[in-house]
């Protein structure tokens, strides 16, 4: 039985895995704050990201379309932010970080998905007032245990 | 009035009413602008605005390449018709005496073919650069009666000079004094209009590039 | 209840006219050559967005009111007048199609500085009450909430804890007598809180001393956007305080152009006194860790990377060797794009544009000179040095489908970190 | 003499030989640019002219005119005209005088009546008749009762042609030229101060062969020796197309013979034949003596602003009013920048706080 307990061993392990592990981790993460993002389009990119059978063409086009969304939720410089919607933009980067080919993302797709889907949770907390995030990570971590285990 | 004393009225006092209004209207319009001064700046320097100032004088003579490319047209016309203008004026030997008599400098002059040759070539050009205000969107956008009068004011004096020099229509000194008069038509319009900018733009350049430069940017 | 009239508005075109705009005005030729120069000519090819043309109403008071002839011309009733429906003709010019990049001012013949006189008939276009409303939106926020995006300390205190927890590295808030005082844009710490990890991890590593302070951790001025210039004031003020407050030794602009050109260069101005602190601009900053060799990469990207430079940095900042130098540190095929460094082309949302939702459509047309720039080169992926820069160069590719990510240089540096285990963490 | 004889009669009994006569044709056409293939037309024309009746009149004038026709080499085709036309009255050529000398103008007015061609040198006074007279006769009166029965009207110099020097400025005598007082005979200006020679020959020659007056440019003068200017014909062109000028008469440019533009040349304006025939028997003219041209075939030359002034230089004092301008410029320039920095300064006092409750629209 893996346990991971801090970033360090969460990174690591992340790293060890292959690109398509890595999307399906990461499709974990996201998922479990997909709650956050009022965009439909995610659960159905999330859905692709977890399928271990998905075709590249099928991946693009999921890539194109969490990328579309992010494009569409980030707030615009000078515009008045909103905290709840900014949370959905993070889910929305969180699943492009997810697709987002390993030669890409040299810092590693699962990683990026995993910092984004917490900076969801800290938007999330700065509308409510209530600090989250640490649970968010903790989440994760489960998450990632229960991944490597299964 | 007679031909010859029109021409002695253009050489005379005409030439001086000509001059004074020139004169007057160009200092007057340069002090204006620079009485009305600037704030300093306050925030530290990364470069030297004099020098920046100075640079760009020169600099902005040339258009970098993607504008040349862009506004070959404009840029290839204002150049021709920029050089033929200074050319015919100040390399023409009736001419440099004339700046002789009044200056007491004198400089050598180029042969009459050049000019001549100079001269028709600033005609096309500047006959193209009628042509392009009307045609170009921008250009014709942007015009008012000013500009087509400017143009005006321009051409005849080239137009004048090479008719005068080649002698055709009136008799030669009525040729003169229409050319001469042309010119006066030009330096009474000067200060009133763009013309304006052979002073001006020395001044305009100077502070582009001294904005620029105290910066620490090459504009 | 507001105050804006014509009549103020007017008042503001005669305090702004200097010298230097004087003679800008006196030596205009109308060669129109400034259109080739902007990219809201250039990609819809409507000659009103000729740059000098976006200046008719100032242009008509210095004639009326700072030249003898004009004068005389006003006196006799020959001239226009500047009339309020001039100013609501003239307000989608001045500000939705000009992001006072001051390209324009670069090609004049003449020498004019065309964005130097769009900043100043800004001021004049706001007190009339021409200003467009997602502007005067951001302004209003900048100046009640801090922030132009409305961006709270709460939040930057759970962007800090976020980075904290991310990078284990501390972030110091309103810590005495360091070097730098780190400014931010909102734009940084909504949608790109990564550049604060950033920060801390290349500062920690460089071994720069700073801080953020919670009183005055915004960078941008709509002020100086919107062309209100006691309003600018007033932001600039809020960050002099609280350099002084702290005793910081500079105050760092971060990747934003016109918080660069609002702290740097109009900032001593703006209050009518000179810094008692330096302002740098991250990338000078990094670039002279990079000289001192306190600044040390290990890898390199791979991919082909081209820069953008934001015309607040580089052309009107003066920013424009250092990116250049970085990049050359961790990009093994570093790319220019055709016109580049102080020539480069605008992506369409500065000056206040991407406030400005009315000017939405055209911003993203006149787009379309970003990617004839790109389509020259094909680069990988684009990197630059302002937020507002990266967020419209996202929608622009995304509007074009061009398949393009867009880095932070800063952020890219950061990953290239020599002796950093990137992870950084130790705290669970 | 007698008066019926022909030209050619005269000629033989002169003892010129028919080839003598030839060349004498062959240059008249030449002189008036005339095709080669005219010569045996001219030949035949003035083989059978008669020998016309001239009468001279000279108004107010120096006699140059008539000493340029007389002081020609001989045998000169000039000569050679003047021996075969009846000058019959001349105040300084003919040997009558007095009441003798007027009776023969009436003598040969009335016997030539309408056929009698009328030569004029001198300006003619009408400030008041007084100022110039013959035989108590004031020289308008002379003239138009002269002119009434001329075939044509020749008026030779310039003080004939446009009034010359008596009418230069300010002009006291009210001179005025032949073309000013007689508007209804054919009338040829052969200006110059003195006209060439050969150019009156030719004029006269012309009349007799044809019976018309020859082809005129706009100011009366003979295309034939008025149609091209010194400037264009002058050997020392290739020197102002240079731009290789004389700067005074004894510097190293003038040794060189360049170009005397700037000594104040008029060849450019002035239309005359002198580059070409020369003067003196074809021996030389002003500007190849160094001598810039003064433009005496011109009207009003003695005013044109001075003989050593280039034609393009002010006749005012240029640099006067430069000063007084530039100075006037800088005391108002200054006064009026002054009132824009008031202006401008009293804008920034008065300046009014824009706040962020000011920004929407008002009213």
């Amino acid at each position: 039985m893996t346990e991971v307990t801090n970033d360090a061993e969460f990174r690591k392990a992340l790293d060890s895995l292959d690109a398509t592990r890595q999307r399906l981790v990461a499709a974990r993460f996201v998922e479990n704050v997909v709650a956050l993002c009022s965009d439909k389009r995610i659960a159905r990119v999330i859905q692709v990201a977890s399928d271990s059978e998905a075709g590249e063409e099928e991946l693009a086009e999921a890539l194109k379309a969490a990328r579309a969304t992010t494009f569409d939720c980030h707030t615009r410089c000078g515009s008045e932010g909103d905290w709840s919607e900014q949370a959905g933009y993070f889910v929305a980067r969180a699943a492009t970080a997810a697709l987002t080919p390993m030669a890409q993302m040299p810092s590693g797709p699962a990683w990026q998905a995993a910092l984004s889907s917490r900076m969801a949770q800290t938007s999330r907390s700065i509308v409510t007032g209530d600090d989250t995030s640490g649970q968010e990570v903790i989440q994760q971590y489960r998450i990632l245990s229960e991944f490597l285990d299964s | 009035m007679s031909e010859t004393e029109f021409l002695l009225w253009v050489r005379g006092p005409a030439l001086q009413g000509a001059t004074i209004i020139f004169l007057l209207g160009v200092v007057v319009r340069i002090l204006e602008i620079l009485v009305l001064g600037r704030k300093p700046n306050l925030a530290e320097a990364r470069g030297s605005a004099v020098a920046g100032g100075l640079r760009t004088i020169i600099s902005r003579s040339f258009a970098d390449r993607g504008t040349l490319q862009r506004t070959a047209f404009t840029e290839i016309t204002g150049w021709i018709f920029h050089i033929g203008f200074f050319v015919t004026l100040f390399l023409f030997a009736p001419h440099i005496l004339l700046f002789e008599e009044v200056l007491g400098v004198s400089w050598p002059a180029l042969p009459t073919t050049i000019i001549d040759v100079t001269t028709i070539i600033t005609i096309i050009a500047l006959l193209a650069v009628l042509i392009h205000r009307i045609g170009n969107r921008v250009m014709r956008f942007l015009s008012r009666f000013q500009d087509y009068l400017v143009w005006l004011v321009t051409i005849l004096p080239m137009l004048t000079g090479y008719i005068a020099f080649h002698r055709v229509g009136l008799s030669p000194n009525m040729l003169i004094a229409i050319h001469i008069l042309s010119v006066e038509l030009l330096m009474v319009v000067f200060p009133f209009t763009k013309l304006m900018h052979a002073f001006t733009l020395f001044m305009s350049r100077y502070y582009n590039g001294a904005i620029a430069g105290y910066r620490g940017v090459n504009s | 209840m507001s105050n804006a009239s014509l009549e103020r508005g007017i008042h503001a075109f005669k305090e702004v006219i200097d010298a230097p705009v004087a003679s800008f005005f006196s030596s205009c030729v109308r060669c129109g050559l400034c259109a080739h120069a902007c990219l809201f000519y250039t990609e819809t090819g409507d000659p009103k967005y000729t740059p000098i043309h976006k200046l008719e109403p100032l242009r008509r008071i210095w004639q009326q009111e700072y030249s003898f002839w004009g004068r005389f011309a006003k006196a006799l009733g020959l001239s226009k007048p500047v009339t309020d429906d001039l100013l609501t003709e003239w307000e989608t010019l001045v500000y939705d199609s000009c992001t006072m990049c001051g390209r324009c001012s670069m090609i004049c013949p003449v020498g004019n500085d065309i964005a130097y006189m769009i900043r100043k008939i800004r001021e004049g276009m706001a007190a009339a009450g021409h200003a467009p409303p997602g502007l005067i939106g951001a302004t209003q926020r900048a100046v009640t909430i801090g922030s132009p995006m409305g961006v709270k300390l709460p939040a930057l205190q759970a962007q800090i804890r976020h980075t904290e927890q991310e990078t284990g590295l501390t972030i110091p808030v309103d810590v005495e007598g360091v070097e730098y005082l780190l400014l931010l844009s909102s734009m940084e710490i909504m949608n790109f809180p990564e550049f604060i990890a950033a920060i801390a991890k290349i500062f920690k590593h460089a071994g720069v001393s700073w801080t953020i302070s919670s009183e005055a951790f915004e960078a941008t001025n709509s002020g100086i956007q919107i062309g209100v210039s006691e309003i600018a004031a007033e932001l600039v003020e809020r960050i002099v305080a609280a350099a002084e407050k702290l005793k910081v030794k500079g105050v760092i602009s971060p990747e934003c152009g016109h918080a660069y050109m609002a702290i740097r260069w109009e900032g001593p101005n703006l209050i009518g006194r000179p810094f008692n602190f330096k302002v740098v601009h991250i990338l000078e900053l990094l670039d002279e860790l990079r000289e001192q060799g306190r600044l040390k990469t290990t890898s390199k990207e791979t991919q082909r990377l081209t820069y953008h430079d934001p015309c607040q940095i580089s052309r009107r900042g003066g920013v424009v060797k250092q990116p250049r130098n970085l990049l050359n540190m961790v990009a093994e095929d570093f790319v220019e794009m055709p016109e580049t460094g102080t020539m480069n082309w605008c992506c369409g949302a500065g000056g206040g544009v991407s406030s400005n939702e009315r000017a939405d459509e055209l911003r993203l047309k006149v787009f379309n000179r970003k990617k004839q720039q790109l389509d020259a080169i094909r680069p990988d992926a684009i990197v630059s040095a302002c937020s507002n820069c990266r967020i419209h160069l996202e929608d622009g590719l995304e509007e074009y489908n061009m398949d393009m990510p867009v880095l932070s240089l800063t952020e890219t540096i950061a990953e290239h970190l020599a002796g950093s285990d990137q992870t950084g963490s130790k705290q669970s | 003499m007698s008066k019926d004889e022909t030209l050619g009669e005269a000629l033989r009994r002169q003892g010129i030989s028919r080839r003598g006569f030839l060349k004498f044709c062959a240059a008249t056409a030449s002189m008036m640019a005339l095709p080669p293939g005219m010569v045996p037309v001219i030949a035949a024309a003035l083989e059978k002219a008669m020998r016309p009746s001239v009468i001279w009149l000279s108004f107010q004038e120096c006699t140059g005119c008539t000493e340029s026709l007389t002081r020609s080499h001989s045998p000169t085709v000039e000569g050679l005209i003047f021996d075969v036309i009846s000058l019959d009255y001349h105040h300084t050529l003919q040997a009558a005088s007095g009441s003798a000398a007027e009776a023969a103008r009436e003598t040969a007015m009335k016997e030539n009546y309408g056929k009698y061609i009328l030569i004029v040198d001198g300006s003619i006074p009408t400030a008041n008749p007084g100022y110039s007279t013959i035989a108590g006769i004031s020289n308008v009166d002379m003239l138009m009762e002269v002119a009434k029965g001329a075939a044509a009207v020749v008026s030779v110099g310039s003080c004939a042609a446009f009034g010359g020097i008596p009418h230069a400025s300010p002009n006291p005598t009210g001179a005025v030229s032949v073309s000013d007082l007689v508007k209804d005979k054919p009338i040829v200006n052969v200006p110059g101060c003195p006209p060439i020679p050969v150019v009156i020959t030719g004029v006269l020659a012309h009349f007799l062969t044809f019976g018309t007056i020859p082809e005129l440019d706009a100011l009366g003068r003979p295309m034939a020796y008025y149609g091209q200017s010194i400037h264009d014909r002058c050997y020392r062109r290739p020197f102002y197309d240079k731009g290789l000028f004389a700067n005074t008469f004894d510097d190293e440019g003038a040794k060189k013979g360049w170009c005397l533009y700037k000594l104040g040349c008029k060849g450019p304006t002035t239309y005359n034949a002198c580059a070409t025939t020369k003067w003196n028997d074809g021996t030389s003219f002003p500007i190849e003596a160094g001598h810039p041209c003064l433009g005496c075939s011109e009207p009003d030359f003695w005013d044109g602003g001075g003989f050593y002034k280039a034609i393009s230089t002010p006749t005012a004092d240029i640099m006067q009013a430069a000063t007084y301008a530039i100075g006037a410029g800088a005391v108002a320039g200054v006064a009026l920048g002054v009132a824009n920095r008031v202006k401008h300064k009293k804008a920034v006092g008065e300046h009014v706080k824009t706040t962020i409750d000011d920004l929407e629209k008002g009213n």
